[in-house]
Order: C-alpha cells, then structure tokens, then sequence
C-alpha cells in the first residue's frame, strides 16, 4: 500500500465515520462538529486530488463560515430533544432499502465505466498558467467570467432574503399609544 | 416595407403601456392610470389604422412581415421563429381590437372603483395578447399568444367580476386549456411530422403551409387517421372558443360574471380567435380533411343558431341573452367558413368584425345600464324609453344590427355568409336562415321588455340618461354598425385577394359558376 | 334624370337627419312641417321627373349608374342603383303623393302628442324606406327596403310603447313580417345561384333559361314574402293588431303603400312568375282566399279601424288575385286607386277618432273612441269627413263609377275571362260582403243617433286634417274615370304597358259591359242590404246575430286564427325554448362539461391522500426517483 | 501508485447516500440541511476526481460554483429555518405540514 493510498483510505473512513457520525447522533452541536471533520477530510482529500484552491475554500468557507452559522442558528434555538419514533409509515426501512439500492447502483455504474488507469499529474493547463491556482483563475475568468459575475448575483440576493426572512416582522402601528 | 416594425408596435405597445402603468404611475394619481391606458389604446388605434391605410389590398401574402429567429435550440436544428404578418384575413380584426380595448377603457373610467391599476394593466397585457394572437405566423409563437390571452381574462373575470366569478373564470380557463392542449400536441407532432422533409423542428407558417402544398398528407408519411386526429386537435381547441355548439356552456357563465369591459374584449374579440384559428390553421393545414368536415362543422353551426336563439329567448337576465345570441351569432361564422367558397368565407371574416362592433356595442350598452341600477335581470326594467331615450336610440340601433336589418352591418355579413352557405348546400341556407327570424324574436323581446310598456319600478323614473363620456364610447361602434351596413365593400374588398388563395389551398369552390 | 331620382329617394332621409340633428334646436311642431316639406319636395320632384319621363320611358326603363359598388366579391355583384320605369314611377307618384298628404294630416292629428318629433322621424324614414324598394334596381335593394319599411311598420305600431299591447303588436307585426322574409331571402339566394346576378335586368333577360321547377321554387319563395309583408293567408295575422298605431300610420303604411309591396314585387319579378307554371295559380288562390275570408271577418267587427284593416287585407287579396292570373295592370290599377281610397277612409276615421277622443274627454265618458257601438250621427257633426268618408266607403264598396268600380271591376273581369270562374265567384261574393261591410260601417258611424254624449258633442276636424281629405276624396271618386277609361286600355294601361307587354294578354270574346253590370249590381245590392238593415231597421241587427250566433262568433273572433297560432306555434316554442335552455343547456350540455370537472375532482379526492404534507415523505418519493433513473441509465435504457 | 478513480467515486456515492439517509431519517430541520450539504459535498468530491482524471479544470470550476450557492443557499435556508422555528416554535420538519392534502 502506497502512502498515496493509505492517505486516502485513512481519510475516508475518517469522512465516512464522521458522516455516519453526523446523522445519527441525536444532538444538533455534535452534528455541527462532525460535519467540520467530514469536510476537513474532504479538503484534504482534495488536496491529494491537485486542488489547492478548492481545498482552502471548502475549509475557509465551509468548515469556516458556513458551520459558524450553523452553530449560531443551533445555539438559537437551544437544544431540540428528537423524538425516536417515526410516524411516517415505513418511512425508515424504506430509506434504508432505497438507500442501499441507490448505492448498489452508483456502484455498479462506478464499476461498469471503464476508466483508464490516471497516467501522471495534471499538466498542460497548469504548466501553461505556472500554477494550480492560476490556472484556475484564467479558467474563472475568461470562459467562465459571465456565471461567476451571476455568482455574486446570487450571494446578493440570498444576503438580502436572508435579511428580509430573518427581520422580525414590523410592527403594525408603532406610533399608536 | 417592414423596416418600420409597425406590427411589433401594434403589437407591444400595450404592453409598454402596461408597464408605465404598473411600475411608473404614483400611488394616489389614478387619473394618470386612466389617461396613460386610454392614451396607450389611442395610440395602439392609431398605429391599426395607419396600418389599414398602407394596406396593400391586391395583395394576397402576409405584410408587414417581420420574421427574426428568436429561440434556437439543439445547434440550430429547433428554430423558434418572431414571426408576425397581416393579410386581408387578419387585417380588420386589428382596428376591431384596438377600438374596442379604448371602448372598454374609456367605459371603464366610470365603472371600476377597485384596484384600478391593475386592472387597466391587465386590459392592456389582454390586448397585447390579442394582437399577437392575430398576427402571428409562427406556431409556436401563435400558441404562446394564444395562452397569454388567458391569463389577463382569468383576473379580469375573477377579480372584478360580479357573484359567481370564481366558478366562471374558472370554468372559462380550464375549458380553453382542454382545447388548447389537444392543439399544441397537434403542433408539436405537426412540426415533428416535418423533420424529415425540413431537417429541422421548424414552427413557421408558410414552411408548413408549402409542406402541405406539396403533398405532405398524400405522400403517406402519416396514415389518414393522424391527420384527421390533428385536424380535430385544432378544430377542438377553435370551436371551444368560437364556441360552437355543444361547447359554448362557459361562455353565458363567463359573460355574465365578467365585468362590463371584460364582457365586451370577450365578446368582440377573444371569440373571434376561435374563428381566426379556423380559417388561418386548421382549414389551410388540413385540406382534405376540413373538405371532409365540412357539413359536421356546418350543422354543429346550425344547430348553434338555432340553439343559441332559442334559448337565448328563454333567458332572463340581459347578458346570458346576449351570451347565447352569441353562441348563435358565430354559429353563422363558422356557417360561411364551412360553406368554403368565397362569398361565405368573406361573410364570415366581415361577420367577425361585425359580431365585434354589435355584441361588443350591447354588452356596452347592457354595462352602462347595470353601472346606474346594479341589475341584469330584464324584469326590473321596462318603458325605459320614455326616461333615457337617447340610451334607447342607441340600443335600438344596436339591436337591429344585431338582429341584422339591412342597412346596418349584421345584414351584409348574414347575408354573404348565407349566400355562400345557400351556395354550399340549400339545406344549411334554409335552416341558417330561419336563424334569423329566431333572432328578431329575442332581439325585439328584450328591447320591448326592457324599453316598451309602463314604469314598472319607481327606480327607473329617476335613471340618468348617457353622459358624455357613454356617448363617446359609443358613438365609434355605432358609426362603423351604420358604415360596414351601408358600404360592406369598403370593407370585403381588401380581403379578396386573400381569400382566393385560402380557398386554392383548401380547393374549396372556387372557380366562378359560369 | 340621374340626380333627380336620387334627389327623390334622399331628400326624406335627409329630413330623418335633419330632425336628428336639430332635435334640440327646431321646436316640435316644426318638426313635422320640417318632414312634411321633405316629402313634398320630393313629391314635387317625382312630378317633375314624371314629365320629363313621359316621353324618354316609351321603350327602356331607366336604370341610374352604380352609386357604388354595395359587395362584390367574386360573382356576387351588388351595386346601389336604381331603376326608373313607370312602374317604379308610379309607385313613387303614389308614395310621395299619398305620403304627403298624411304629412300634411298627421301635422293636425298628432298636434297634442309628446312623441311628434319621433313620430315624423319614423314617417320620413319610411317614406326613404318605401322609395328605396320600389326604386331600388337589383333584390337586395327591394330587400333591404322591403326590411326597413317593416322596421319603420315595427316602430309605429308601437308607437305609443306606453301601453304593452301596442308593442306586442309591433312586435308580431315585426316577427311575421320576418317568417315572411325568410323565404324571401331564400329566394333572392336562389335567384342568386340560378342566374349569378340579382340585378333585375340580368335576371328577367335570363328568365327562361331556368328549369321550370327552379322558376316555381323561386316564385313560390318570394311570394312567401309577399304573404308577410302584404298580409295574406297564412301570414296576414299582424295586421289587424298594426291599426295599435297612430291612425296616419295605418293610412300610410298599413293601406296605402308598405302592404301593397309585395303586389309590387310580383309585378315587378312577373318575367319570372310568367314562366313559372304553377306559382300564379298558388298566388291567385291564396288572393282570393284571403280575399273572402278577410271580408269575412270585416262584416262584423265593431272596431271603426278592425273593418278597415281586414278590408285592406281583403282588397290585397284581390290585387294578389290579378297578379296571380297574369292582369299585372289591373293589380296595379287597383294598387293605385286603393292607395286613393283606403288611405282617404284610414283618415276619415281618424279624424273620426280624433274627435271622439277630445269629446269623450270634454263630456268625462271613459269610451273606447274606436266603438262603432258608441258612435252615430256624425255626419252632421262632421261633415266633410263625413262625405268624404262616403266616398270613399262607395269607392271601396265598388259603386259604379268610383275608382275602386273600375280596377275591381277590371281584376274580375280578367279572372273570369282568363277561365278562373271559381275564382270570379269567390271574388264576385267578396265584392258582395265589402259593399255590406263598407256601408255597414258608414251607416253604423255618421247616421242615425248618436249613441253616446261624445259623439253628440263630437265636432269636426281642422282644417289640415280636412283638406287632405278632399283631395284624397277627388282622386278616390275620380281616378278611375281619369286612368281607367276606356276599360282596359286607359290611359294608366297605356302607361304601363311598356313595363308588362312582354306578359300582356288581351282576353277576347268576352263581353266586358255584361260583368260591369254584374259588378254594379252585386255593389249595390251589399249596399242596400246594409241600408236595409242599419238606416231602415229592416231587420233587427241584434236578431240576425242572435240567428246566426255560431257563424257570428266565428266571424266576430277571427275564426280564431290568433288563437291557432298561438296553440300551434307561439306557445310551443316558448315551451320549447324553456325547455332547451334550462333542462337541456343547464343539465344535459352543462351537466355534462360539469359531470367532467366532477370526475376529475372525484379522482382528485382518492389521490390527495398521497399529498401527506411531511416533506420527508416527499423526499422519499423522490429518492425512489433517482434510484428508478439510475437505474433505468444502468440498464443501458439511454 | 495513485488512487484509482473509481475509489473517489465510490467515498463520494457513499458519502451522497449517507446525506440522503440523513435528509430521509432525521426530523430536525437543522440535521436535514446539514445532510443536504453533505450530498453536495459528495458530488463536489466526485467532481474534483473526474476534474483530475480528465485532465480538465472545469471540473473544478463547478465545484466553485455549487460551494458559492451552496453558501447562498445557507443564508437563506437558515433564515427559513429561524423564520419557521419563530412561527411554529419548533424545527422539527415534521410539524409544518400544512400542505396535506
């Protein structure tokens, strides 16, 4: 087993477990907290993967910001005790048969395509640019400039629905007393 | 000649106008909403009437064709085509469209209190809606005008409709969309039909009108029972609309409930877009099998205006009679479509316009009435003339024309429609005709009911007659009731040259008799 | 010549707009003299036409260049064009003439009313109306003139629309009228696809190119108009209701000129009821039915108006009768003398009317002013209605030597010698009943005592109601010693001829003066019974009813035609259309658009029981989708 | 000797299905959309993997893009969820089911 390998094994059973982790136990903090280890792990994964860039914004931005927010609206709402039982019929051996079957097939289809052994680095691309990350960016912004321009877009509009959904709502005569 | 975009105009303007009145207009300033949608609708007039002038009228083809590519879609094999045109099928509806949207407004001024902005906005998209409906020559583009018809009608009745709106907005949406379902499921498998003979999904017109020239529906590439499938798809779809006997129930609902303004756009135009569809779709798209369909559409028509008129004769409240005169009245339209001959398609396509001023007129008029006594029911009136007599002057004139006295318009479209239909088949003539001595029964029944005898209700002695603003609305329709009746020429002439090419792609009678 | 025809046919039209236009302006009683002077120009202009046509008619009519094209699509071509020959000549002398002289009259009896500037609104519309039809140079012109005097009939009858039987009566007379033009249209349709022109010239050049049977459907079609709008059997029923108008209307329109259209359309299309076979026969048949069976029903009316009307439908039987055994001239001869003295007898009982109204409003007598009952000696307390009224009762009754002796006479004489001696018999007992039934009325109205205080105080008309009178009085006694002499080839016989010498039959063999005698005879025997029994009480006029009570009844209720209508059509078709509107429009066609809409909800009900509203449960669903679709990718579906 | 792709593929199938088991299973509103994420990040990871394998940096360029969303997505998702928690007084999905037909 190369170290390339025993890297990778040892981090997916670590996202695997913190996954898993995540999902089942009953209190929202713990599953915050696991969910930073499981996209920890993926950031390294893509590191292994020749995605620097990638991998700092899933921490800065993932394990970053989106989990702080995630802890805050937990802590807001204090702890919400789950109740065990389920009260959709069969709703959970049918998630579970799906969900195996949904796997065997992904797979069977992960198995079926052919894939052709990776021969080396990437490397055109990146040569040309003098860098991962540069070229990266020379991709984003002459191809791509016109989605990553929406991009911004859309973090506007979510900000301002975020603004408007959370405000409390107006008070209906404030100057009556 | 379509460097200038006068049907993109024609077409938009409204909708410009709309929007100015949506999002520009302070809150507070409804006077400005008014001006702004009258103004809009003056100017759509305008621009229809400029368009009548430079009318070429020897001209069979399409004119003030624009044609654009406007969607592409799997690398340029669907094409999605801007296409609009006029031709003499087409050309009257426009002015008849836009005359009665600045009708509709300027009566709306005194007569909807509620929500005014929205709704002259939607008046306004309702006409833009209209507009492309008539002019478009794209399938595709025909079908989306087609739909966005409904929406501003759905609101129209809805909103500022009388008690039972909810079910007779609902009624009158659902019902088209069952039709008009069937028919873009004919268009698509039309388009898809022709792949191989164009290499592309293609929606345009004239495309598919030479396909079918050229012996699309010989050539076997589709069994017969296909075609006659599609041609009922759009048959479907148009005589729900028109609405031709047995489906005309939405529309005494939808008439009744709807706003005045809403009855008259619904009445003078939106049924004539049943008819439009006919004669620009389904007749020159499917020859033989309209040819084959003829006499069922001729005696579902007859059956219509003999229907109609008697049960109109039976109602009690004004607009259900007037709905059902109507159901009558287009029963003649689709009666000279049928008759597939020059004098009875003629009839028809001037019957349209005049079905738009009469009809369009009476709901008006039936409007004004109900703004100063809040009632349709026509026990509650009676010796009305003695109180407003002008009102009554103008009634009666629309009533004749309704009931299709010569001199006034009904007459020249009955009369070249039965002409034609006579033509056709005596038997259709001899039924169709006795249509007309039913509409003189119910026509004169509520006209004396609601003008003649006593003062039955001491309401009625204090009635105000029209005002200014009334007589102005009225007075554009009853002048083209009095012009169309006295000089139908004016108005048949331009449409000949293409009415001789619809019935040589039909092969309906054409050739003169001797 | 052009100009002045047209200047004829617009100038009452432009007395309609006028009047419109000036309402506010002119005061009401300018109105009328306003119309008035629109007819009379126009009378004056016919005169004047009428001279310069006298010589330039002899052999072609005149037909006006196409004002413009009315449609043309295709070989359907109708221009706007009149015809002038001296039928159409005649009949516009007769219109414009007679027309302004109950202008005139109206002027006086409509004096009081309210309505006035409505009412000559509707005259001079009618008289545009009436001009149009007879001028008019192709069918649909006569169609559409023959529609719009039967509107301008519509909106005088219910005139005073206070009252809702006047309007019922405009109404039917609007509706009959209309099941009449029914076949008319289908008529001029077939005309149209038969000869491919509705233009007259082109039609009656092309007359005998049609199959005989085509020629009689078309004939037989048209005279169902003829029927409507000249009120004979089956379609004379509005009618005697029409005299609801103002009596000048029934005068105008409802003796004189709008009733006697379709005489003139037969006369007109007689190319092609010469060629028919069978039609003339039909139309003489049904003349003389309704001859004798309208004066039937006249001899026992009490209503002063009721005996005029049906007289009127009488008489047309009779010019029906001449049309339908080919003596065109002789119908028109008696259009023409008709015109006179039925329009001269309408007046004379309006001014009748008139007077018993204001004087049974002086006394306080509420009495109907229309009751022969309540009438009585008026001829010395009117008497120049009374004597022209005479005359024109002796005109009608077919004295000797009044105008009506002459063209009745004539129509008799043609039908016995054109060997329709059934006919003649029908007709001869019809002059019989008319010359009882017009004494019976003068008798019963302007002698004896005056059976109610108004009419012991009734006086006598003005004068602009007087006058018209006479001058009616002296066409009605004179016109048929002026046109009519020498029998059969006076000088309105030489006038027409022209129009009618291609259908022109002189019958020979027969000895004329021995039918004028028969005639004189059975005229003045109906008059003397009537003298015998309402001046000489030669028998109990109450006696004879109570004798022939059944006969009498049937007589007195118009042996019930109204009510056979109204039990076999009337009343069915208002069942009827109840029936289609609320069980089968409502339940059957609705029922069935809404049975739909009820399945669908039905269905709707069962399938909202998936709509859990736990958005995992939808979740779930959805996952089962992915599966299904990777799955079905899987399986090499794609 | 590198990782076979098929590797990555497969953590990120199993990885998506645990997402998908946690959005199916659990009733609080908080734990569903961090499931959510979780599935997002499993295609991320499966992009990155093909990104590398196919020698083509648009790949990884859709990762940007779903991680720019996905944050988006967050904020207002949140603020739905603080929305519904201040109106109904729970997070669990379970109660807000009022669309039930």
């Amino acid at each position: 087993m190369s170290g390339a390998e025993l890297f990778f094994y040892v981090l997916a059973v670590l996202a695997i477990t913190s996954a898993l982790a995540m999902i089942f136990t009953p209190r929202p903090v713990y599953a915050v907290l696991f969910m930073v280890v499981n996209f920890v792990a993926v950031a390294l994964l893509y590191l292994q993967l020749e995605a620097p860039f990638l991998a700092a914004v899933q921490v800065l931005v993932y394990a970053g910001a989106i989990m702080v927010l995630f802890l805050f609206v937990v802590m807001l709402m204090g702890p919400a005790p789950a109740p065990l039982w389920e009260h959709i019929p069969a709703q959970r051996p049918l998630a579970l048969l799906f969900a195996v079957g949904l796997l065997g097939a992904l797979a069977t289809a992960i198995r079926k395509g052919a894939f052709t052994p990776l021969t080396g680095t990437m490397s055109s691309a990146i040569a040309t640019a003098g860098g991962q990350s540069q070229a990266l960016a020379e991709h984003l912004y002459n191809r791509y400039l016109l989605p990553f321009e929406l991009t911004s877009l859309i973090l506007l509009v979510g900000i301002v629905g975020a603004v408007v959904l959370a405000r409390l709502p107006r008070q209906k005569n404030p100057t009556t007393d | 000649m379509n460097q200038f975009g006068l049907l993109s105009a024609i077409i938009f303007v409204p909708l410009l106008g709309a929007l100015g009145i949506a999002l520009f207009v302070p809150r507070n300033r409804m006077n400005w909403v008014r001006g702004l949608a009258l103004g809009t609708a003056l100017v759509d007039l305008a621009l229809t009437i400029w368009l009548v002038a430079r009318f070429d009228p020897t001209s069979a083809d399409f004119q003030f064709v624009e044609r654009l590519p406007w969607i592409s879609l799997f690398g340029g094999n669907a094409t999605f085509l801007y296409y609009v045109g006029v031709d003499g099928i087409s050309l009257w509806l426009l002015p008849l469209t836009a005359l009665l949207t600045a009708v509709a407004i300027l009566f709306s001024w005194g007569s909807i209190q509620t929500r005014e902005r929205e709704y002259y906005t939607l008046l306004l998209v309702l006409t833009t809606g209209m507009m492309g409906v008539f002019t478009a020559l794209d399938m595709f583009l025909f079908y989306i005008f087609w739909e966005v018809v409904l929406i501003p009608m759905y609101f129209l009745i809805g909103v500022w409709g009388s008690k039972n709106r909810i079910y007779a907005t609902v009624k009158f949406v659902l019902y088209t969309m069952a039709g008009s379902a069937l028919m873009l499921a004919a268009i698509i498998t039309f388009a898809w039909i022709l792949v191989p003979f164009t290499q592309q999904l293609t929606f345009d017109l004239t495309v598919w009108k030479q396909a079918v020239q050229s012996g699309l529906w010989e050539a076997g590439v589709v069994s017969d029972r296909m075609e006659t499938l599609m041609f009922l798809a759009f048959v479907l779809a148009f005589a729900i609309k028109v609405p031709l006997f047995p489906f005309h129930t939405w529309l005494p609902n939808a008439h009744v409930e709807a706003p005045t303004a809403g009855s008259v756009i619904l009445a003078g135009v939106l049924l004539k877009m049943g008819t439009y569809g006919f004669v620009r779709f389904a007749m020159p798209l499917f020859p033989q099998a309209s040819q084959q369909f003829a006499p069922i559409l001729a005696g579902l028509a007859i059956v219509g205006i003999l229907y109609g008129a008697a049960v109109a004769f039976a109602q009690r409240d004004i607009k259900s009679l007037i709905a059902y005169s109507s159901v009558s009245h287009m029963g003649f339209v689709v009666l000279g479509l049928a008759a597939m001959n020059p004098q009875g398609v003629s009839g028809s396509l001037l019957q349209m316009v005049n079905h738009g001023l009469s009809t369009g007129a009476l709901f008006l008029l039936i409007g004004m009435m109900y703004d100063r006594r809040h009632t349709r029911e026509m026990s509650e009136y009676g010796g009305l003339w003695k109180v407003v007599p002008v009102y009554a002057i103008f009634f009666l004139i629309v009533a004749l024309s309704s009931l299709g006295l010569p001199g006034l318009n009904g007459f020249a479209g009955e009369f070249m429609i039965l002409i034609g239909a006579f033509r056709a088949n005596h038997w259709w003539a001899g039924l169709a005709t006795f249509g007309v001595v039913l509409g003189a029964v119910y026509m004169l029944w509520l006209y004396g009911n609601v003008f003649f005898g006593p003062i039955t209700k001491p309401e009625n002695e204090t009635l105000a007659d029209l005002n200014r603003r009334e007589i102005l609305a009225l007075v554009p329709l009853v002048a083209l009731i009095i012009l169309i009746g006295v000089a139908p020429h004016m108005f048949t002439e331009p449409m000949q040259p293409s009415v001789a090419r619809l019935l040589q792609e039909i092969g309906g009678t054409m050739l003169t008799m001797r | 010549m052009a100009t002045l025809v047209w200047l004829i046919l617009l100038i009452p039209l432009a007395g309609v707009v006028a009047n419109l236009a000036l309402a506010k302006v002119l005061p009401k009683r300018t109105a009328g003299w306003l119309a008035t002077a629109a007819v009379g120009v126009s009378f004056a202009l016919a005169v004047v036409l009428f001279m310069q046509a006298r010589g330039a008619l002899k052999e072609h009519a005149f037909v006006t260049d196409p004002l413009y094209t009315w449609v043309l699509i295709d070989t359907l071509y109708v221009p706007i064009q009149l015809l002038v020959d001296q039928l159409s000549l005649l009949m516009v002398l007769v219109v414009t003439g007679v027309g302004f002289l109950i202008h005139v009259y109206s002027n006086g009896y409509m004096a009081h009313d309210e309505g006035i500037r409505r009412y000559f609104v509707y005259l001079n519309l009618f008289v545009f109306s009436m001009l149009l039809l007879v001028l008019g140079a192709n069918y649909v012109l006569l169609f559409t003139g023959w529609e719009l005097v039967g509107l301008c009939s519509y909106l005088l009858i219910s005139f005073w629309y206070t009252d809702p039987k006047n309007a019922a009566a405009g109404r039917k007379a609007f509706i009959v009228n209309r099941i009449g033009d029914f076949g008319f249209a289908l008529g001029v349709f077939l005309i149209w696809t038969t000869f491919g022109s509705l233009v007259y010239t082109d039609v009656f050049e092309a007359a005998g190119t049609a199959t005989p049977a085509t020629l009689t459907l078309i004939t037989l079609l048209l005279f169902v108009g003829a029927t409507g709008k000249s009120a004979q059997l089956p379609l004379y029923v509005w009618l005697p209701d029409a005299m609801a108008g103002p009596t000048p209307v029934s005068a105008l329109i409802h003796a004189a000129t709008m009733v006697t259209a379709g005489v003139y359309m037969i006369a007109r299309s007689h190319a092609l009821y010469a060629a028919a076979p069978t039609t003339p026969l039909v139309v003489a048949t049904i003349g003389a039915l309704t001859a004798i069976f309208a004066a039937s029903i006249a001899i026992t009316q009490l209503d002063i108006k009721k005996v005029l009307a049906y007289s009127t439908v009488s008489q047309l039987g009779y010019m029906f009768l001449a049309v339908g055994v080919g003596a065109y001239v002789s119908a028109i001869f008696h259009l023409f003398t008709h015109a006179f003295f039925k329009a001269l007898l309408f007046l004379g009982s309006g001014s009748v009317i008139h007077s018993m109204e204001h004087a049974a409003h002086e006394t306080g007598e509420h009495i109907d002013p229309q009751d022969m009952r309540h009438m009585g000696g008026l001829l010395k307390r009117m008497p120049q209605t009374g004597w022209t009224f005479l005359i024109g009762a002796a005109a009608l009754a077919g004295l000797p030597l009044t105008s009506g002796f002459f063209s009745k006479d004539e129509i008799l004489a043609q039908t016995f010698f054109g060997g329709h001696t059934l006919l003649y018999i029908v007709g001869a007992v019809t002059a019989f009943l008319t010359a009882f039934y017009s004494f019976r009325q003068f008798f019963m109205v302007f002698t004896g005592e005056p059976r109610s205080k108004a009419a012991e105080h009734a006086h006598e008309s003005p004068a602009v109601m007087t006058v018209p009178l006479m001058v009616l009085a002296v066409f009605a006694l004179g016109a048929g010693l002026v046109f009519g002499l020498p029998l059969e080839n006076g000088a309105i016989h030489h006038w027409l001829e022209p129009v009618f010498h291609d259908v022109l039959e002189h019958h020979e063999g027969g000895n004329p003066m021995f039918l004028l005698v028969i005639s004189s005879v059975i005229a003045l025997a109906g008059a003397g019974l009537a003298y015998a029994i309402y001046v000489l009480r030669a028998a109990d006029p109450e006696a004879l009813v109570a004798r022939f009570a059944p006969l009498y009844r049937l007589s007195y209720n118009k042996f019930y035609v109204d009510e056979l209508y109204g039990a076999l059509f009337v009343r069915p078709f208002f069942a009827l259309a109840a029936f289609l509107a609320f069980v089968v429009d409502k339940l059957v066609i609705d029922g069935a658009v809404n049975g739909v809409a009820t399945i669908l909800r039905l269905g709707s009900i069962v399938l909202r029981r998936l709509q859990m509203g736990y958005a995992r449960a939808y979740a779930l669903t959805m996952a089962l989708g992915v599966l299904i679709l990777v799955a079905y990718f899987l399986s090499g579906g794609f | 000797m590198p990782v076979p792709v098929e590797q990555y593929l497969l953590l990120g199938a199993v990885l998506f299905v645990i997402g998908m088991l946690g959005v199916l299973l659990r009733r609080n509103a908080i734990v569903i959309f961090m499931s959510i994420e979780l599935m997002l990040n499993a295609v991320n990871l499966t992009f990155v993997a093909l990104a590398r394998h196919l020698d083509s940096l648009d790949g990884q360029v859709f990762v940007f893009f779903v991680m720019t969303v996905a944050a988006a997505e967050v904020a207002i998702g949140l603020a739905l969820i603080v929305a519904i928690f201040r109106s109904l007084g729970t997070s669990d999905v379970d109660d807000a089911h009022m669309l039930r037909g």
